[in-house]
């Protein structure tokens, strides 16, 4: 839909007539957040939890749908299946606002005619070309960009640029069999409620509950809301999970309603503020794409050529990254220069943080900085992550306590085991205690792309500092170093604006002085206040154009605390969300094309004729004054080439994308592709796992065999699954070292159901070891009905869940789940696969020191390394 | 009723717990009460186990192979209730009526608390105790309960653990409010078709002369951990005084009675 | 720490040093009589400890507006601060959001800000050494800044040797982290690492 | 037995909380029931104008009454916080009428025997000693209403039986020591005291074991430590008595007789509370009985109908815990 964060806000929920959890366990990982969902079920909504498990969410859900992991796309597609067959869509909505309408290139073949693969794809590279489908009628980008498109597009926040502007044919009755509409329709046609039953181990009454439930609460008067978590992303077709939510929830026209539109619930405090801003290899801040090496990107020219497109905000790419430069490297960058572009490195392909840990553990990086992050715990594969620190020369870890990371070289499960011995780890290793929350000014950005601004209550004490003086005083020693080199390539670091005031007995820098930065500043230095005002001419400067504004009239809009009693039920006046303050995004899709409300019950933003602008409880997600039945003239651009009823407007043509022509790399459709290592074989291609998904082999990666054809895994036949708990905070760094919370769950515990106990003589309260080619550990066991064993494809499939919190360190310590778990990821954005693989699980403790490491390799035999391990079953 | 305004109370609606234990960790972090041991139970999502000089609050869980009813997809057969208990607050309250030293008092809330600088440790409101709250700090000898955060009302505000719930299962108010918004809650639930909701430590008639903290449960109270109906032993104190002057009397008869007839 | 207000622990009740008269005055079975509780067991049972006491949010020095570092809800937190100490951490009544609400770990924000396990001195280990060595902040912040040049030039790629596309990056330096940091902070990282030409910079936003 | 309805519990854990008390406890009401009787005793023999048998036990009693506080004082959370005992008048607190008690008995009873030996204000020690044989009786038995006025099953339904109990033992108690401390025939009336008293504390432990059923009663019989301290109680004080009664002429029959007699006073008491401590951790001793009352079968034992009474809607969709026993 054209932006990299959730539509809606927490509070909406309250108006959701259906709320569907799926692929999140929001009571226990989102508890505060939950009591929205609570306030809708009081008054009538239906709650409904999809999650191979019965967790604290499916206790107080209405329904709790057990379905199988890793098979949430048949269950979702089947919905769309649903809609579309028995005519359920919101006509009008699907009609004006989404590409239902859009001719596809007659080259396209879809899965149906390739057995589980589109057109265009690759088999030696691995990739697909993209050429087929485009709009039919559009100019295709050349060939050779195609690495680098990929790279591009899925650098728009998971999205969506279009190059070319507007679909050329279109067929509004949406009855052209190559239109977007028939495409989706057939797509999905096998996509049954016996299908899901028999793939998803779904009862199909169940099913058809669910599906019914989302049809009757959509429509004008009614909307219904997705909430989704890493139950999702950490797929090896995450990204596809979620566009099949997004292909419902815009047939059923609830995005940018009251109500309704997707909640993507993050982890971390401001994992949305790490994506806006950043610490990401393929993205600069505002979701500007990283120059990549090949292609045509040379240039400043070249870069805006590739990255703006003729409709949508998206036109202004020059100004966002002018404005960029300007921030960077101010009175260095000069339109003589590029702005000093050339300074910019280039990525030449995928140097995410598992690509990282593969190089890393070959010797090939030297020095690793670790911030406030735990991979020897909380990456998947720790065996490979704690391997590849030993190749370190330096290691620099800040954190609040001594965490697995730091503690490695003397305490990590391979020094017990003999693979690793201290006096032959090279890695200098770095410790600076860090600053917490309450030490130090600063703003985070939540789950609702909300900025809220955190005061400094406190000093911090003895070395601990924030992560502000770190970087900055970093900067600081390394341009006095610097200062003197004529070297060409210490320019980009020397000319870099780096003068913040500090204050204080620590020279603390003023975190205000940074976002006042972030928000930019016009050619008269006065702060912005809105993305709009940027120029691509060099005469602005803002550090992010999506977080233009919070800065606005020189007074810091993160740290605005109007009580929430004080306002209407949005809140606009506590803390700020990008873009501009909005709360809901494309909410001028809660009106109709003529820019009236659906309905009474869910107005929210609407034209209002007499003042000639858009009005309602939130900021218009629109050109304000552009009436709703403008049409652009020829030869307009960026969002003046939108008319005045297409609410999407980071989209080239205006519209939601039920068909994604450019932007993901596994295809412009969901598609059922198996987990990389799945007890069963797709049931509905001969493509066993996502063609596209990342495998990297490795001595340290190997992959338990996927199951051989369509035969059973003997070595490893049940499906394990990780997951948190209320009670600790993902790898366990902010919670095992807190006695309250370690007193809660004291202990790393597997939750197995009755019937696989008995199979496997697994005593409740007592020991067990699961095993994979990774490694093995051990855990308490927890024998427990909600974790139904599931009737799948004509046989029962166990699952055996493992909450991932634990690590040798701190109050309340145990073997780490991740340790399980190979790096196999989604393709779009390399995340890691860690809601379903392949394992074993035997009674008793696991075998401590050398002997470990000999069990594993006889379940590595035993299961018979496969010759190309991670095998795609039928096809390669 | 007295001059500090009505009695106040907690009702505890464990039809919205999502046993999230954010209550038992804002208890703890407001009362500085010690940790209590990092040992897995095995007994669902509970590591906590029972209330007790260190566990003013503990949450509760029950799995329930639940008969799934016909049509209603209501889920995978199993039902998972969860309930934070609390001290009762009792009206009539055993611990208060046994404590020998007043460490032990009915506040002007209405809400009753234990003086941590009275108490010497005698240990009699531990089995005293209906519903087996309070209990001895070892190495520590004084008894310890939830004070219903009495510092915190003095000046007007929440009790830690209410404010914390992130559901609203914890309502804390004046006890008749919150008896009358339970009375409309319990029916609209089982209008709704819960019909095994039902308050439990509401009514005013019961042993301890209703509860200052009363609940909605989904099914018996000693699934939970609660005794059925609990009954004040002061109720019975007088019987016992009696029984024991007539023992006095028989006793002193006795001893008269060996000097009868002769002196020797 | 005492939860009923400083009282100097084993002080019992009845004894407090006063005059006589005083003692005598306050003796609790004195005030059952005086303030009608015949029982004792209502206010007369009181202790003047008992009496004195004043929740530590009320006899703070100052309150902070601040955001729970946990998940990313967002919750409202009050940080109540006394004598330069964190004494107590809340909910934030006034969050639209949360509404004063937090779950166990939000609650818990004290614990962990005043955690007995936190660090507050630098420690550095040796290549090949067996255990921590102490070491002052700024020689750390020193070496660190040199070994990241030294790293830098030996790994500098200016272009690339095949295509002879510009670079001007190293691979030599990565970096982890990024979730449960400030806005700002990313920003420095970013923007630093970038000038030095470092690439492989990641997040939790990618587990 | 015959198995009740089947009880439900949340993972067989107590509902109520054990006895905090250890052994000091049951010794005091020991000591405080020989303290209370001997004293009775005294008065009685000073009375009959048996000064020799008066002057033993009220000997007995101040010996007693100055070890009871020790003792009380010993099991204290907060030993030196002991004042506090006296801090409050709280008549529905057993403890604290006891504590008053004590501290009136206890200097009364030491004043006379102060009296008795210095022979110094023997008018004034006549009162105490009168003062003391009247309390003497109370303090022997107000311990079975502070270990009754709680909610354990099996102290709190004994709450008519065990003052005769406790009584009964104080008696036996009594009259031994003062034979212990009286050779010849001036014991006689204590004798017959200790024979009578052993006797009926016999049958009364057995009527209240009797009387407080299967469920609350369950610690005294089976094979848990109450039950052999019962037993053991039982065995000591018939062997005693034997002993007694066979000692009439042999002074090392009759001594053995009496101390056998005091000991089983003694076991008794620490049966009775750890009767307690087990029957509060049986959540059945506790549920059973309450859901039976509930659900209006007063008969131990019957199914437990859901009566008229029961809680709206009870156990109408009853889930049936998934408790798979820990390891």
């Amino acid at each position: 839909m054209g932006r990299g964060g959730a539509t809606t806000f927490q509070q909406d929920l309250r108006n959701s007539d259906c709320i569907v959890i799926m692929g999140s366990n929001m009571a226990e990982c989102h508890p505060v957040g939950f009591q929205w969902v609570m306030e809708a079920k009081q008054r009538g909504a239906k709650v409904i939890h999809i999650d191979p498990r019965f967790t604290r969410t499916s206790a107080v859900a209405d329904v709790h749908v057990p379905v199988r992991a890793g098979s949430d796309i048949v269950f979702l597609g089947a919905v769309v299946n649903h809609i579309l067959a028995n005519g359920r869509e919101f006509r009008e909505y699907v009609e004006a606002y989404t590409n239902a309408s859009a001719i596809i290139d007659p080259g396209f073949r879809d899965t149906e005619d390739l057995d589980g693969l589109f057109s265009g794809w690759d088999p030696d590279r691995r990739i697909y070309d993209t050429a087929t489908w485009q709009y039919e009628g559009l100019d295709v980008l050349p060939a050779a960009a195609h690495a680098e498109g990929a790279a591009v597009g899925e650098a728009h926040g998971q999205g969506s640029s279009l190059h070319g502007g507007r679909p050329p044919s279109v067929d509004p009755t949406l009855q052209h069999p190559r239109c977007v509409f028939q495409l989706l329709r057939r797509h999905f046609a096998r996509y049954t409620p016996e299908r899901v039953e028999e793939v998803c181990g779904v009862p199909r009454d169940m099913f058809l509950e669910v599906a019914e439930a989302l049809c009757a609460n959509s429509g004008r008067e009614r909307t219904s809301a997705f909430c989704y978590a890493v139950g999702w992303t950490q797929h090896s077709v995450g990204v596809q999970y979620i566009r099949t939510a997004a292909i419902i929830q815009l047939l059923l026209g609830n995005v940018g309603r009251p109500g309704g539109g997707i909640l993507a619930l993050r982890g971390h405090a401001s994992i949305q503020g790490s994506t806006d801003i950043p610490t990401l290899y393929n993205i600069l801040p505002g979701y500007l794409s990283m120059p990549h090496a090949g292609g045509g990107a040379q240039t400043l020219a070249g870069y805006v050529e590739r990255t703006s497109a003729p409709g949508g905000f998206w036109g202004h790419s020059d100004s966002y990254i002018v404005s960029l430069l300007k921030a960077w490297w101010g009175p260095a960058a000069t339109a003589g220069n590029d702005f000093c572009f050339d300074y910019l490195p280039r990525i030449t392909g995928d140097h995410s943080t598992y690509q990282t840990a593969l190089d890393m553990a070959d010797g090939k990086v030297a020095g690793f900085f670790v911030i406030g992050e735990n991979p020897a715990v909380g990456s998947a594969n720790g065996k490979l992550h704690r391997q590849a620190l030993a190749k370190l020369d330096w290691l620099v870890v800040r954190d609040f306590c001594e965490i697995e990371t730091a503690s490695f070289w003397y305490d990590a499960p391979e020094i017990e085991t003999g693979e690793l011995r201290t006096q032959e780890i090279a890695t200098e290793v770095f410790f600076l205690p860090a600053a917490t929350h309450t030490e130090k000014d600063g703003s985070f950005t939540n789950t609702q792309r909300l900025l809220q601004w955190h005061h400094a209550a406190v000093e911090p004490e003895g070395d601990c500092r924030s992560d502000l003086w770190f970087y900055f005083h970093l900067g600081r020693v390394i341009r006095d170093k610097l200062a003197a080199s004529p070297l060409e390539r210490d320019r980009p670091v020397l000319d870099l604006t780096w003068d913040y005031p500090t204050s204080g007995p620590r020279a603390e820098p003023d975190a205000e002085a940074v976002l006042r930065e972030i928000n930019g500043w016009g050619p008269d230095g006065a702060a912005l206040s809105s993305y709009t005002e940027l120029r691509a001419d060099g005469s602005t400067a803002c550090g992010c154009w999506i977080y233009c504004g919070c800065f606005a009239q020189e007074n810091n809009q993160t740290a605005r605390r109007r009580p929430g009693q004080d306002q209407h039920w949005v809140a606009p006046e506590w803390g700020w969300a990008w873009p501009a303050n909005r709360r809901i995004l494309y909410n001028r899709a809660s009106a109709d094309p003529q820019g009236r409300p659906w309905s009474e019950r869910k107005r929210y933003v609407w034209w209002d004729g007499d003042q000639g602008r858009w009005s309602g409880f939130d900021v218009p997600d629109f050109k304000v004054d552009m009436a709703p039945d403008y049409v652009p003239p020829d030869g307009a651009t960026a969002e003046d080439a939108l008319r005045g009823d297409e609410p999407f407007v980071m989209q080239a043509d205006g519209r939601g994308w039920l068909f994604v022509p450019n932007g993901l790399v596994d295809g412009p459709l969901p598609v059922h592709y198996e987990p990389h290592e799945s007890p069963c074989a797709n049931p509905l291609y001969a493509q066993q796992a996502n063609p596209a998904r990342q495998r990297p082999r490795h001595r340290h990666n190997p992959f338990n065999p996927a199951s051989e054809g369509r035969g059973e895994a003997r070595a490893f036949p049940y499906v394990m699954t990780t997951y948190r708990l209320t009670e600790h905070h993902t790898a366990g760094g902010m919670s095992r070292t807190v006695a309250y919370l370690s007193e809660l769950q004291p202990e790393m515990f597997c939750e197995v159901s009755p019937e696989l106990a008995a199979e496997r003589q697994l005593v409740h309260g007592g020991w067990a070891t699961i095993v994979s080619t990774r490694t093995a550990i051990e855990a308490r066991v927890m024998v427990t009905r909600r974790v139904a064993p599931l009737r799948v494809g004509g046989r029962i499939v166990h699952q055996v869940g493992l909450p991932y919190h634990w690590g040798q360190r701190g109050l309340s310590t145990g073997d780490s789940a991740n340790d399980l778990f190979p790096v196999a990821l989604d393709p779009n954005v390399h995340i890691q696969e860690v809601k379903a693989a392949t394992c074993d699980i035997r009674p008793g403790r696991r075998p401590r020191g050398p002997a470990l490491v000999a069990l594993v390799e006889d379940y590595r035999r035993r299961a018979g390394e496969a010759p190309d391990p991670g095998a795609d079953g039928g096809r390669a | 009723m007295n001059e500090h305004g009505p009695r106040v109370g907690f009702f505890t609606d464990t039809s919205v717990c999502i046993g999230c234990k954010a209550c038992e960790v804002a208890c703890k972090e407001w009362n500085g009460v010690p940790e209590d041991g990092l040992d897995f139970r095995a007994t669902s999502y509970d590591n906590t186990g029972m209330l007790g000089a260190n566990s003013w609050r503990h949450v509760a869980f029950v799995e329930q192979a639940r008969p799934v009813p016909s049509g209603d997809g209501g889920g995978s057969g199993v039902r998972w209730l969860m309930s934070s208990d609390v001290c009762k607050h009792c009206t009539r309250a055993a611990c208060l009526d046994v404590c020998p030293t007043g460490a032990l008092f009915r506040s002007e809330f209405g809400t009753v608390v234990v003086q941590a600088d009275v108490c010497n440790g005698c240990g009699y409101c531990v089995p005293a105790c209906p519903f087996g709250v309070i209990d001895q700090r070892k190495d520590d000898g004084r008894a310890w309960k939830c004070t219903f955060c009495y510092d915190r009302l003095g000046a007007g505000l929440e009790p830690a653990c209410a404010q914390a719930c992130p559901t609203d299962s914890i309502q804390f108010g004046p006890l008749d409010e919150l008896r009358a918004r339970a009375a409309r809650r319990v029916s609209r639930l089982q209008e709704q078709g819960t019909a095994e909701a039902r308050l439990y430590g509401h009514d005013q008639g019961d042993g301890v002369g209703g509860a200052g903290a009363f609940f909605l449960l989904l099914d018996d109270p000693e699934v939970y951990g609660l005794p059925p109906d609990p009954v004040v032993t002061t109720r019975d104190l007088a019987g016992m005084w009696r029984a024991a002057a007539a023992a006095a009397l028989s006793l002193a008869a006795g001893v008269a009675a060996v000097f009868a007839g002769s002196r020797r | 720490m005492h939860a009923m207000g400083r009282r100097r622990p084993g002080k019992s009740g009845i004894v407090s040093g006063r005059t006589l008269r005083e003692l005598v005055s306050s003796w609790p079975v004195l005030r059952q009589v005086k303030e009608h509780d015949g029982l004792g067991r209502g206010p007369a049972a009181r202790s003047p400890g008992t009496a004195a006491l004043a929740p530590r949010t009320e006899t703070a020095d100052a309150v902070v507006r601040s955001i729970c570092p946990y998940c990313a809800v967002g919750c409202g937190q009050l940080v109540f601060v006394k004598d330069g100490e964190i004494v107590q951490i809340e909910g934030d009544p006034d969050s639209p959001i949360s509404r004063g609400r937090l779950c166990p770990k939000g609650a818990a924000t004290k614990s962990l800000v005043t955690s007995p396990s936190r660090e507050y001195r630098v420690k550095y280990r040796r290549p090949y050494g067996t255990r921590w060595e102490e070491l002052p902040l700024d020689q750390a912040m020193d070496m660190i800044a040199q070994r990241v040049i030294a790293t830098r030039a030996a790994t500098w790629e200016h272009d690339d040797a095949g295509t002879g596309a510009s670079l001007r990056r190293t691979t030599g330096i990565a970096s982890l982290g990024g979730a449960t940091l400030d806005n700002e902070e990313n920003y420095l990282m970013k923007k630093l690492y970038t000038a030095l030409g470092a690439i492989q910079i990641e997040n939790q936003a990618r587990i | 037995m015959v198995p009740d309805a089947e009880v439900r519990s949340y993972y067989d854990q107590p509902v109520l909380k054990a006895p905090v008390w250890r052994w000091p406890i049951p010794a005091y009401f020991f000591a405080g029931g020989l303290a209370g009787a001997s004293a009775t005793l005294a008065l009685a023999a000073r009375v009959a104008g048996n000064d020799r048998l008066a002057r033993r036990a009220l000997l007995n009693s101040a010996g007693a009454v100055l070890v009871s506080p020790v003792l009380l004082v010993e099991d204290l959370g907060r030993p030196g916080r002991f004042a506090n005992m006296l801090r409050v008048l709280k008549p529905t607190s057993p403890m604290n009428t006891g504590a008053w008690l004590l501290a009136a008995m206890g200097p009364a009873a030491v004043g006379a025997a102060a009296s008795e030996l210095t022979g110094v204000a023997r008018g004034p020690g006549r009162a105490l000693e009168c003062a003391s044989g009247a309390l003497g009786p109370l303090l022997a038995t107000y311990t079975a209403v502070l270990v009754s006025d709680t909610a354990v099953p099996a102290w709190h339904e004994a709450g008519r039986e065990l003052p005769f109990v406790f009584a009964s033992g104080a008696a036996a108690s009594a009259g031994a020591a003062a034979v212990l401390l009286t050779p010849g025939p001036e014991a006689a009336p204590a004798r017959r005291l200790a024979l009578f008293a052993a006797l009926a504390e016999l049958a009364g432990t057995r009527i209240m074991e009797r009387r407080l059923g299967p469920e609350a009663g369950a610690p005294y019989g089976g094979g848990g430590r109450a039950a052999r301290l019962s037993r053991w109680a039982a065995a000591l004080t018939a062997g005693g008595a034997a002993l007694m009664a066979a000692g009439r002429r042999r002074r090392t029959l009759e001594v053995a007789g009496a101390a056998t007699l005091l000991a089983g006073a003694a076991v008794e008491r620490f049966a009775v509370v750890q009767a307690g401590t087990e029957s509060a951790l049986e959540p059945r001793a506790t549920v059973a009985p309450q859901r039976r009352r509930l659900s209006g079968a007063a008969r131990p034992g019957a199914r437990g109908q859901l009566g008229a009474g029961a809680q709206p809607g009870a156990g109408a969709q009853r889930g049936e815990e998934t408790r798979p026993s820990p390891a």
